[in-house]
């Protein structure tokens, strides 16, 4: 029922105020380990169950986020 | 796959200098993304305030003229009344609009100049650092209200929308919040409405959007989107305040 | 002599509060000294940086053009900064954060994982003290034990709760010169 | 037309702004100006310009500067209270390099003074009241004939070196009524607006800002602005120069105090004192120059001010012989008599012993 | 207490002004001088005196006029375009003659510009960037510890000679820490304040007012006011010298600036150049006597700023021969090392050939 | 025989300069009588305004201190703040309270500061010989609006009377008019009644009295009285538009 | 029944508004046919038939009425 | 020849248009002229004045500190300005408002009760016409043929109306000199 989706972060944007992880119905996003340039440790997609709701994108002050949906 | 999500076309290609999970960049991708569904780029003229937001010139890929802080409404009447028809828009923070701007918002609205403003209100003063601004809440602490806000030394939040809203020549005032990702689509609808109202010369428009800035409030991103609805919205509610296409019809 | 040195990191890592104690202490050395924070239209994310200089005479620039020592603790800091440093001075790099390297050849670098080993003992938040602690026990620009003496009233009645942690994280960075050495 | 009109010093400049093609005019009203304003406001409507009567002149400052990014010539008007106000829009707009004019009737001060004739805002408008490093072009007409020629030839000042331009009158030259010819706005090439924001149709966006956080950036633009005003210093001075040929003593003075000087040196003149008059008529760039060459013959400079002395630092400045160069005011809007100012001429003549 | 403490510029003044015992404060936030307003937000809740976050800058002074009117120390604070919209009040308190201090820690501009450091207002501070014939006393300090000092001065001046005072800074004054001694206020007597407005209390009610109608009531106060400033003149001069007995070039400079040039003096000394500094520490009046007396000696000087060329009038005037000034300036916010100073202090002592 | 109406106290003996039928003296008057009637004269502060009535304190017979153009209320402010006991009154035209002054007037009612504000709306900028006010009414002809004020180009009369009633800070708030002795005796109750909720410290109160001034209105001063009636008050409705003792009570 | 009142009009003060002859209920006021120093033709007291109401020194703007009532 | 008259009276009695009127027929006849009104912060009640300059040269001062000819329409204004005229000037002085004379026996004096005159004939706010038509056929500064041809102008459309009533009052006036002469 729901649509396969996926999401691509832009690892060097993100700020890492996880208000996308907050969001996401799917627990489909979590912090990344590693660090950025910045000095965060930015998001990064680890699911598959995303739906492609785009709920992170739209809160992502950083406009870091695509939001992909194969149809 | 396609995309179904990503940058609007009104928007530059930089990244955005504000805190981790503020407001600003969020309303400045609402109203690029108004701009494009409009079709209204090439017609489009911004004023962006002193505050938080003063680079928003940088972000925005339209015509943009910075303001003096809190003179925005007076910098857009001119640009409005110099070229009636062009699209209009200032992007103003509480202190600017509702404290060393009052006068300027007040009287433009009431003059019913074709212009939008889009009203970031964030209850402090982000850019300076965090001082007390017209809209901070009542017990908030503040770097200027130490103690917090009492009525009867700092006084009351300013409610500057629902009193533009009381004024004839306001066509459209809404007020909305960025805490969820619904909300965030409804503020966006408005922002919407308030370029088309400007567009049919209805008069003056301004839609408020709390936003949250987990700086000065000192939390995190997470907690601050929390308390625009725990906190915020409670002291200013949400909802569309006038709406004279509305009236029109009814 | 006047020594000036600049600390950088990206805002909230505690550089500011860091150069405070320096200053701090090099004043109950009865030295000469300024302070003078960056600031900038940024609020947080942005760069944070602050120049101490010290010296035995009335010191007229509290800038500095070219410290002596720079103390770098995130990659932005180092972009922005590497090319001030003084011929013969030293960097002090926080190499848990900081992946890029300095190219010149001029400069002597001092490496330190500060995020990791502050993360490991007292967290996060200390690596701006174990760092401090580090660079007072490799420069002796002041006693590491006058700030050790003065933290709580650095810190005022407010943070009074940080005295301990910090003070450890100050001797945890200065072991960890030592360690080097 | 070369038929002679009668009209007062406010019209005529209102007149002369809509012949030059201002068409947005933002003021607020204050005596002893409010004629210019009253006068916008009707022709205003009738040319199918914009008339906006600002909640104040901090607003009406600012809705010139939106309005003059939009390439349209825009004009504010007030007198010394509300000239104040507009300092911190007065310097956003020469840091954002457009072009403006703006028109101040002085009235007597500081505080709120009185509305007589006075000249207490020399400072305020040749050394830029408002912050940071700018000038402003400013143009001190004596007769209600300068003032429309004047302002015509303001606006083309104000394009060609995009900056915000001063007339600054008094009271009496507003309120005077004196016949004049309305003369042709002289054809002047101007440069292509290129800066104006109208849309970014079929172009890159545009941005008019003032704020620059880089300092290198910053000192750039503020030496960028000091070359454009040493172009100013060459190219702006006009001045009139009356029997200073075989002058010994030199009044300067402008305004209503040239003109009240010029009286006083017939009158001296008729008494075999060999006195000249020098009126600048920008005050800002300074003549220097002028004064430089009068000075080679002329021993004495008298300077007349309707206060307590201000331009008297820029006649000092290009005497550099501060001792050549000696001060009568009247500040407050008492008008002295032409008899009173060649008296004073007189005494120094003696004094001097020229 | 004689023990030093590290205290920030911006929270010396504040705790000065507290220990003169300022009890209101009137400001608007403004970077580079936010810890000023906030300092005063904490430290008058402390002291039980009041503190009022304006809602813009515009309506502070007017506070501050209100405080001032009714005998209490008052005192307000901005930088660069909130001074600007100050310049009407400044203006109108000059004209009643009331006491208040003002602090302008500037920033680059004009216009927005940016917070670094910058000296691009004195011509606004010290000519009155306001309307009308007033002047302020301007004070510049050049480290914390005179910061603190002059802000209690600074009210002593404001009440002994019923006027606004300008302690003018730059964002680097105001940032900086610097270990100071909190030196207790010097006692000053000072006029009683009969002037007040407190209600007509068994006395006859009293005006507070600066509309004067009649032109030549106008113009005794004029002439009141300026009879003050000349006495201010002779009273009020601040400056230091630095190694200018023996001096061929002298460095004039303030501020951040001067402190930059004594650093550049120091190391052009130990090139054998005999160098000195004049760091006039009033502004307005400009310590004029000393440029003189020091000019006696000295044939060259060299005029550093923080901008495009402002005080260099003030020292051409003191001087009266405009080709023994030159001038070098940084606007903008960009800080110049000694070093840079020093090389053209040398590049001036050959080119002098002195 | 007895007298029985006689000038106040409060006033000096000097006659008034205003035009004949004007408004203002009477205004004066009411004020007077008040400060009498409350034996405050020495304790009250008056702010006069840039406006007809600037030379206020030439009529005054208490202390007075000149405020710049739209300044009151932050003027009254400072004194108010530095001098908590004293009773501090502004007087001020429409154009000095409701163009320039907005943002004073709206702020200093929103912090609640202890002040009386008496508010002459005469539709009209009267010192500065009859332009628009931001009260001039729709269609009315004044030297800045020649073809009578049009809500598309002039916005419309500003209600800012009505706007501060809604502030929290506002403590009591009323519109009267001074068409008849019976309208001007009400009036004077509605400023002491503002007087007092000074006194008690509740908060801002502001009279608003609807005055005539035939000289920029152009018509006689009886004709200019009956226009109070069959035109103003028609904008302008009277009444007390707020009083927090009422609501106390209730 | 009615109080029987007078009043006194200071004739330099009037500036002839006329608001007092409109208000009287008794029309005791009329204007005087001789100028004051101000060049008006002032307001002056002619009727018996005052009942001191005082309703022309309530609108009187030059406070130039006073109201006397035997009683 | 400079020759400077003042004119003066109580707002709303018309010496300011008297004077523009007689600026105009100046200028038609080729004069230098200017005109200056005094302007006050009273707007009706209080003295509206204004002085007109004519000569054969250009005019330095507009303003006259001792004016050849004084009008006065009003005993405040005699009051304020009886000392100002000139040695040897004339005083024009409307003898139905003005109670008052000038002690000095240096100047000249014309009475003429021109508001009486204009109430007789055209209405009471033609008095000041009544007096400028007497002033000029007494001063001969300008024809009142000039005034006359050129009323229709200077009242311009909107006051076109009174031009005829104004042009009646100004003979009456000339001929009140005639007749005393
Ligand atoms: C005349 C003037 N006064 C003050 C400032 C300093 N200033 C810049 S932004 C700002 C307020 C910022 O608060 P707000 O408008 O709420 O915007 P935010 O940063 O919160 O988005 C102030 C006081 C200025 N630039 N100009
Ligand atoms: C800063 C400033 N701007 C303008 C003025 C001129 N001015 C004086 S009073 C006034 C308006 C008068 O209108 P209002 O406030 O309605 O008072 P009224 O005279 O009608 O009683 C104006 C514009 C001034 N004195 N100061
Ligand atoms: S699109 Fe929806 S489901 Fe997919 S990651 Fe984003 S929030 Fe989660
Ligand atoms: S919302 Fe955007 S910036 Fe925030 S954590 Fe997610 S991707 Fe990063
Ligand atoms: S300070 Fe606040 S408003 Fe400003 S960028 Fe940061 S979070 Fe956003
Ligand atoms: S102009 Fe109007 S408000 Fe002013 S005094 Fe005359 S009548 Fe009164
Ligand atoms: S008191 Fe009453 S009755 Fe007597 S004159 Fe006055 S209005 Fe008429
Ligand atoms: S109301 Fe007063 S001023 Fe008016 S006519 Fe009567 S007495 Fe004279
Ligand atoms: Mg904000
Ligand atoms: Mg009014």
């Amino acid at each position: 029922m729901a649509a396969n989706g996926m999401i691509k972060i832009d690892q060097n944007l993100c700020k890492a105020c996880e208000l996308c992880i907050n969001v996401c119905p799917d627990n489909a996003i979590k912090l990344s380990s590693s660090l950025n340039h910045k000095g965060y440790h930015p998001a990064e997609f680890v699911s598959e169950r995303c739906k492609a709701c785009a709920l992170c994108a739209i809160v992502c002050p950083e406009i870091a986020i695509e939001v992909y949906r194969d149809r | 796959m396609k995309k179904v999500y990503t940058k609007p076309k009104s928007l530059k290609d930089a990244p955005f200098h504000y805190c981790p999970g503020c407001g600003h960049s969020i309303i400045h991708r609402l109203v690029a993304e108004v701009i494009d569904e409009l079709g209204i780029r090439d017609k489009v003229i911004g004023i962006p305030p002193a505050g938080c937001a003063v680079l928003a010139y940088n972000y925005f890929d339209v015509d943009m003229c910075e303001s003096a802080h809190g003179r925005g409404c007076a910098v857009g009447t001119g640009f409005k009344r110099a070229q009636p028809d062009k699209i209009i828009f200032t992007y103003q923070g509480d202190g600017d609009m509702a404290a060393i701007g009052t006068a300027e918002t007040l009287h433009a609205a009431n003059r019913g100049e074709c212009i939008t403003s889009i009203f970031v209100n964030n209850a402090v003063y982000g850019m300076t650092g965090g001082q007390m601004a017209p809209t901070t809440m009542l017990g908030q602490k503040t770097t200027t209200s130490p103690m917090g806000r009492r009525p009867d030394v700092e006084g009351y939040p300013l409610m500057i929308t629902d009193i533009i809203a009381t004024l004839k020549g306001a066509a459209f005032v809404a007020r909305h919040s960025l805490a969820t990702p619904a909300k965030i689509l409804a503020a966006k609808r408005s922002i919407k409405k308030a370029f088309e109202v400007q567009m049919q010369g209805l008069g003056y428009s301004l839609v408020e959007c709390l936003s949250p800035c987990p700086t000065n409030w000192k939390v995190t991103p997470v907690e601050a989107f929390k308390l625009l609805e725990t906190r915020m919205e409670k002291e200013f509610p949400l909802g569309i305040l006038k709406d004279v296409t509305k009236k029109a019809k009814g | 002599m006047l020594t000036k040195t600049v600390m950088s990191g990206i805002g909230g890592q505690g550089v500011l509060f860091s150069g405070i104690c320096l200053a701090w202490a090099a004043m109950k050395e009865k030295w000469e000294v300024t302070y003078l924070p960056s600031y900038g239209a940024e609020m947080r994310g942005g760069v944070a940086s602050c120049t101490i200089a010290i010296s035995d005479e009335e010191i007229a620039s509290p800038v500095s053009s070219s410290p002596d020592y720079l103390v770098i603790m995130d990659n932005l800091s180092l972009l922005r900064l590497q090319n001030l440093c003084a011929s013969g001075g030293e960097i002090f790099i926080n190499t848990s954060l900081v992946t890029e390297r300095p190219l010149r050849g001029d400069i002597e670098l001092v490496e330190l994982p500060v995020t990791d080993v502050a993360e490991e003992n007292m967290g996060l938040r200390y690596a701006n003290m174990v760092m401090l602690g580090a660079f007072i026990e490799r420069t002796h620009l002041v006693k590491l034990s006058t700030i050790i003496e003065n933290m709580g009233e650095i810190l005022g009645k407010e943070k009074a709760k940080f005295r301990d942690k910090n003070i450890e994280a100050l001797k945890v960075g200065s072991r960890l010169i030592s360690k080097e050495l | 037309m070369t038929d002679k009109i009668l009209m007062k010093g406010t019209n005529a400049l209102g007149e002369a702004a809509v012949q030059a093609g201002c068409r947005c005019y933002f003021g607020y009203p204050i005596t002893p100006q409010n004629e210019l304003t009253e006068y916008m406001a009707k022709r205003m409507a009738e040319v199918g310009g914009v008339f906006v009567q600002g909640e104040s002149e901090t607003a009406s400052i600012n809705m010139v500067l939106g309005a003059a990014a939009s390439g349209v010539r825009a004009m504010t008007s007030s007198s010394s209270p509300g000239i104040s106000l507009k300092q911190e829009g007065i310097s956003f707009i020469a840091a954002d390099e457009l072009p403006a004019v703006i028109v101040n009737i002085m009235r007597g001060g500081p505080g709120l003074g009185n509305i007589a004739p006075s000249q207490g805002d020399y400072f305020q408008a040749t050394r830029g009241g408002g912050h940071g490093d700018y000038r402003t072009p400013v143009f001190a007409p004596a007769s209600v004939q300068e003032l429309y020629d004047i302002t015509m030839h303001a606006f083309d000042v104000a394009d060609i070196y995009r900056t915000p331009v001063i007339i600054l009158g008094d009271g009496m030259l507003g309120q005077i009524m004196e016949p004049i010819v309305l003369n042709e706005k002289p054809k002047v090439k101007l440069p292509p607006k290129d800066y104006i924001l109208d849309g970014a149709k079929g172009r890159p966006s545009r941005i008019i800002r003032s704020l620059i956080l880089d300092t290198r950036e910053m000192e750039a633009h503020n030496w960028k602005l000091k070359r454009k005003y040493d172009l100013m210093r060459k190219e702006l001075p006009m001045w009139e120069e009356f029997m200073t040929d075989d002058a010994k003593l030199v009044v300067v003075a402008y305004g209503t105090a040239a003109r009240i000087a010029k009286g006083a040196v017939k009158r001296s003149r008729k008494e075999g004192i060999s006195v000249g008059l020098l009126r600048p008529i920008t005050l800002w760039p300074f003549p220097e120059e002028a004064i430089k060459a009068v000075a080679k013959n002329a021993r004495v400079f008298l300077v007349f001010e309707m206060n307590t002395g201000q331009m008297v630092d820029d006649v000092k400045l290009a005497l550099e012989d501060n001792s050549r160069c000696v001060f009568y005011g009247r500040p407050g809007g008492e008008v002295p008599s032409p008899m009173e100012i060649s008296r004073i001429i007189g005494r120094h003549w003696v004094q001097k012993e020229l």
